[in-house]
């Protein structure tokens, strides 16, 4: 017998929603507890990070990147950084990239840490999300004894790092290791293989890897559909090709290739990997001045830059326009949550309203960056 | 394939609308804004360029009165190529083809485009403003733009007037 | 029909695990508690082994503070600030380097550069500071740090400062100069040029 | 006993029959009511605790200056209860009024009839019916009807969200717990809870306690689906559809506020008290101590009953802190081709095993 058609409901997953992850209003068109339709509403948090960086100095925009992805600012940092030297054709210190990797891979790691936390209070399971926190906050001491700030660092200048190492970090770094490796498998025990959290996300909300492509979806998503792409492999910048890690993809392990749990399981695999690469990074980290090349004044030639770095939730991609003055023309960041939030219209039609919120959690976006 | 190649095939293809300029850098491709949606589905399509991912779209004003001009990253997951398109268009009734139905991200892209140049993407399927109120007047990221006044009523500072910060 | 029993052995024996893994973290609460009892234990936390001595901290982001006889007035630090939070106002000082008292202005900062500014006005709108800590270093005579860390020794940290009311946080660390010493200082710059 | 005692006493001193019964009723209605608010205060405090430990941290402690939540933040329920008073108790303008008010009350009410049959010890039973398992059956879906009226009186898409889920689910898990209480009343044959218990009495082999739960494999496993079933009628993880926060904000009770969300939170943790306490008299033998023949005159009953009562409560609890939540049609799925077949298999187990053990 024909699906009986009730009348749609409009309901307001609204701007302030307890798993929207920041400010995000989404107008569900229901029909009873199914989705036929989603239309996101965006802006809330649009602080014109673009018009600031036209007028404030190069060095100026750095506090303005942390604040795009408050969750990776190192990462954030990295690819504005990396985009300017690749445009002024700083050559930069070995040390310098080491303390950079480090960096980026340990707040990728927090970043995963979080998004995987709030992952599992989305589905209902309110322990995870502490354990996770709490090794977390370990990774934020280690930022603060680096560069004094827990979330939003300015720590990655141009053509350097703001300040060196203190003294014993390399020790705190490897014990905070050996700490954290034995606890992902609790994370695992307690939630990745807890047949509840299974039945809630494997199967929902699958994207194949064409429509991935198609809707720019990068970074886990992207992998977690199959396709394996990863910028740190594929368009090494930094010394990432002398350390040897592999890109996890989705393996359908309890449902379909592109699933909520197969976008959950690469970021835990991620975790790993990461760990892997800070091994290998801290055991030969050289000496060195950190400030040899920061360059005086920042003028950068005429000309534009375009440059992707890996962010904990994709391409992360800035593209710098600059006309010889000390103040940039144009700052465009690619926001790798914003294209990852675009295919939740499509993704989520005709599954009901609990999954939609578990899809909204397994895509991990990040309002700031979105909103910019 | 390497860039050129790359550039040469678009032209033999579509000679009369590449346009020639100094000082494009070496991966970017001036292109007349007539013929965009053949050229943009032909780079899709063709299995040597099969460019299926839209990096990125970026608006450029660039100058007070200069033109304005967009700028599209593409790159290519099977052949790991990238090109860059650029675009310009004239000022005050800035035009170009969409291409939000070849790649869906598109969409969004060229949204918030509109949303901050002004730049109409004709066969849109909604173009309204995304970041910005729906209602709100004026291109932000323009380099003539300056704030309006009142915004549904509430002023909007211009500068800082606490007590104590005179 | 072995898929449902497999399935109901599964779910039996995931939640089972998941529960010893709440069990025992409940059962030793005391050697794995993480919360800091706020007024009682402050941060950093000596005893347990997260949370470093201040001391030999490389930086510290906390409250900004000038020691005003220092600053030369050079305005560096107000251009460095990428929110603007910074206002300094200064008056040509009519001799280099001597101290006029009635403004309470010393000549030589601390590390003997002669002052050839008077700072009548050094406002920092700490609502507005977005810790970037950009304005640290451009400063030549390092009047202007954030309190704490490796400044401890010149101010010890204070991570409490807030306020009931927000112009409350716009600090003044310029001395009061009122209008007749602004005058003061104008009237003898003509007769020295003449 | 005590209201039919309080009545044959009344009836001694002066024949005034319809006053002495309503005052039997309002005298033995009382501590029923003090017992409600206690295991609220209590209930809430433990849960507090148990859930910062399983979560690496100490819940509430009294610290800092001035008024604080007591030494080991014992005082912290009554700091919840006199915020909970004093709050401002709004009602949405556009709501149905007359019934956003009621509904709190209908949903206390079903919860503090379930009370009364809850054989406590021996001698502490507000009234015996000799229909006591039936009885609370019944009652217990009295609430179902409260909460539906919550839902469509707050007039907020959210709600009615929340009502119309927490109805399809109370009303299909009510099958299963009932089959599943079918079994004890099988082999014990009586449908009164005091008869119940002391079935429950006397060894199996010497050592184990003669409780149903350990009479044959049947009554184990109808154990666990009345316990499943009975968490899923309280809407405790992981069942808390209803007033699931990562979804639904807060279900059905998102417009109350101040003491009606007070008097929701008190009946939730009556019903608490009353599935559990039906679980405890029915399979894990009331008042009847664990070890048989020690401690079992007396007050002993009442300690015997409480502990296994906390220790259900408990369980509930660590469910909550270690389960995701399920989603509707699955819940329904667990209930209709999970449970309820499994109590059928129970009870013609026990009927079975009643045939050749007797």
């Amino acid at each position: 017998m024909g699906v009986v058609k009730g009348d749609q409901m409009v309901l307001n997953i609204g701007p302030q929603h307890p798993s929207t992850h920041g400010v995000l209003r989404l107008e569900v068109m229901t029909d009873g507890e199914i989705v036929s339709q989603i239309r996101p509403h965006l802006g809330y948090l649009h602080r014109c990070f673009e018009k600031h960086s036209e007028n404030v100095t190069y060095e100026q925009v750095i506090p303005f990147t942390d604040r795009c992805d408050y969750l990776a600012s190192m990462n954030s940092n990295f690819g504005y950084v990396v985009a300017m030297e690749e445009l002024m054709e700083i050559k930069i210190p070995e040390r310098v990239e080491y303390i950079r990797v480090i960096m980026g891979e340990l707040n990728r790691i927090a970043s995963h840490l979080l998004a995987l936390g709030v992952y599992g209070l989305d589905i209902g399971a309110f322990t995870p999300f502490l354990y996770m926190l709490r090794d977390r906050e370990r990774i934020l001491d280690i930022f603060e004894y680096t560069c004094g700030a827990r979330l939003l660092y300015n720590y990655m200048w141009v053509g350097g790092v703001s300040h060196d190492l203190p003294k014993d970090f390399e020790t705190i770094c490897i014990d905070f290791l050996d700490y954290f490796e034995p606890q992902i498998k609790e994370y695992n025990n307690l939630l990745s293989y807890n047949k509840i959290f299974v039945e809630r996300t494997a199967d929902v909300g699958v994207i194949p890897a064409d429509v991935a492509v198609s809707y720019g979806v990068t970074g886990p998503n992207l992998r977690a559909s199959g396709v394996k792409w990863d910028v740190r492999k594929d368009e090494p910048y930094s010394i990432y090709e002398k350390f040897d890690f592999d890109v996890p993809t989705g393996t359908a392990e309890f449902g379909t290739l592109g699933d909520c749990y197969d976008r959950y399981w690469v970021r835990m695999l991620e975790i790993e990997e990461s760990v892997k690469i800070l091994r290998q990074a801290l055991k030969e980290v050289p000496s060195g001045d950190v400030h040899q090349a920061l360059p005086k004044k920042i003028r950068p030639p005429i000309g534009s830059v375009y440059r992707r770095t890996e962010s904990p939730r994709g391409d992360l991609g800035y593209y710098i326009v600059s006309d010889g003055t000390p103040v940039p023309s144009r700052v465009k960041m690619r926001s790798p949550a914003f294209t990852a939030l675009s295919c939740l219209d499509e993704v989520s039609r005709g599954w009901m309203i609990s999954d939609v919120i578990a899809i909204l959690g397994s895509l991990d976006i990040v309002l700031g960056e979105i909103d910019r | 394939m390497k860039i050129a190649e790359i550039k040469a095939t678009i032209i033999n293809q579509f000679p009369d609308s590449v346009l020639e300029s100094e000082d494009l850098a070496e991966s970017q491709l001036e292109l007349k804004a007539d013929q965009w949606f053949e050229i943009a589905t032909f780079m899709k399509e063709d299995p040597n360029l099969s460019f299926d991912q839209l990096e990125c779209i970026t608006g450029i004003d660039l100058g007070v009165e200069a033109s304005l001009q967009s700028r599209y990253n593409f790159h290519s997951m099977e052949h790991r190529h990238k090109v860059e398109i650029l675009i310009t268009h004239d000022r005050n009734e800035p035009k170009v083809a969409s291409i939000e139905t070849i790649w869906r991200i598109g969409d969004w892209f060229e949204r918030e485009t509109y949303d901050m140049f002004g730049i109409v993407y004709e066969g849109h399927r909604d173009l309204r403003r995304i970041l910005c109120p729906d209602d709100w007047e004026g291109w932000p990221l323009r380099k003539d733009y300056e704030g309006q006044e009142l915004y549904h009523g509430i002023v909007i500072p211009k500068m800082k007037e606490e007590d104590g910060w005179e | 029909m072995s898929r449902y029993f497999q399935n109901i052995y599964d779910t039996l024996s995931t939640l089972l695990t998941g529960m010893s893994i709440t069990w025992r973290h409940m059962v030793n609460i005391k050697r794995d508690n993480v919360t800091l009892q706020y007024p009682e234990e402050r941060w950093p936390r000596p005893e347990r082994n997260i949370g470093f001595e201040h001391q030999n901290y490389n930086v510290i982001r906390s409250r900004l503070h000038v020691d005003i006889d220092d600053c030369i007035g050079c305005l560096k630090c107000e251009r460095a600030c990428p929110v603007d939070c910074i206002k300094i106002d200064t008056i040509k000082a009519p001799t280099r380097g001597e101290d006029i008292p009635n403004v309470k202005h010393t000549g030589e900062t601390s590390n003997g550069t002669k002052k050839a500014m008077v700072v009548s006005r050094f406002t920092i709108d700490m609502s507005e500071c977005c810790y970037c800590n950009l304005c640290t270093y451009p400063c030549p005579e390092e009047c202007i740090f954030m309190v704490g860390g490796p400044n401890s020794s010149k101010h010890p940290i204070d991570y409490e400062f807030s306020e009931f009311e927000r112009k409350d946080l716009i600090y003044q660390f310029a001395k009061k100069l009122s209008t007749e010493q602004k005058d003061g200082l104008q009237k003898p710059l003509p007769e020295a040029k003449a | 006993m005590t209201v039919d005692a309080l009545i044959n006493w009344f009836a001694t001193i002066g024949d005034f029959p319809v006053l002495a019964f309503i005052l039997a009723v309002i005298i033995s209605g009382i501590p029923l009511f003090l017992v409600m608010a206690l295991n609220a205060m209590i209930a809430v405090y433990v849960e507090r605790k148990v859930s910062a430990f399983m979560m690496d941290r100490v819940g509430p402690m009294g610290q800092g200056p001035g008024l604080h939540a007591g030494k080991w933040g014992l005082l912290q329920t009554a700091a919840d209860a006199i915020k909970l008073l004093v709050k401002e108790d709004t009602v949405p303008e556009s709501s149905d009024k007359f019934l956003f008010k009621m509904a709190p009350y209908i949903i206390f009410i079903g919860a503090f009839l379930g009370l009364a049959a809850v054989p406590f010890s021996s001698s502490l039973q507000v009234a015996d019916f000799n229909v006591g398992v039936f009885y609370i059956i019944a009652v217990g879906s009295i609430g179902i009807i409260g909460i539906v009226m919550a839902g469509w009186a707050s007039n907020n898409k959210w709600s009615l969200y929340g009502a119309m889920r927490s109805a399809a689910q109370i009303i299909s898990y009510e099958i299963p717990a009932g089959l599943s209480i079918i079994v004890p009343i099988m082999m014990a044959g009586t449908l009164n809870l005091q008869e119940l218990i002391v079935f429950q009495s006397g060894t199996i082999w010497g050592i184990l306690p003669n409780w149903i739960i350990f009479n044959n494999p049947f009554s184990f496993i109808a154990f666990f689906t009345f316990f499943i079933s009975a968490v899923a009628e309280t809407n405790r993880t992981p069942f808390d559809i209803p007033e699931a926060e990562s979804e639904l904000v807060a279900g059905w009770m998102t417009e109350y506020s101040g003491f009606r969300w007070a008097v929701f939170f008190l009946s939730e943790y009556a019903n608490m008290l009353v599935v559990s306490g039906l679980a405890v008299a029915a399979f894990l033998g009331g008042w009847q101590s664990p070890i048989p023949g020690l401690f079992n005159t007396g007050l002993w009953g009442l300690f015997w009953f409480m502990g296994k009562l906390g220790f259900l409560i408990f369980v509930m609890m660590w469910f909550r802190w270690t389960f995701p939540r399920l989603r509707v049609d699955q819940l329904m799925h667990v209930c209709w081709k999970v449970l309820i077949p499994i109590t059928m298999i129970n009870i013609f187990g026990v009927g079975i095993w009643k045939l050749i053990f007797g």
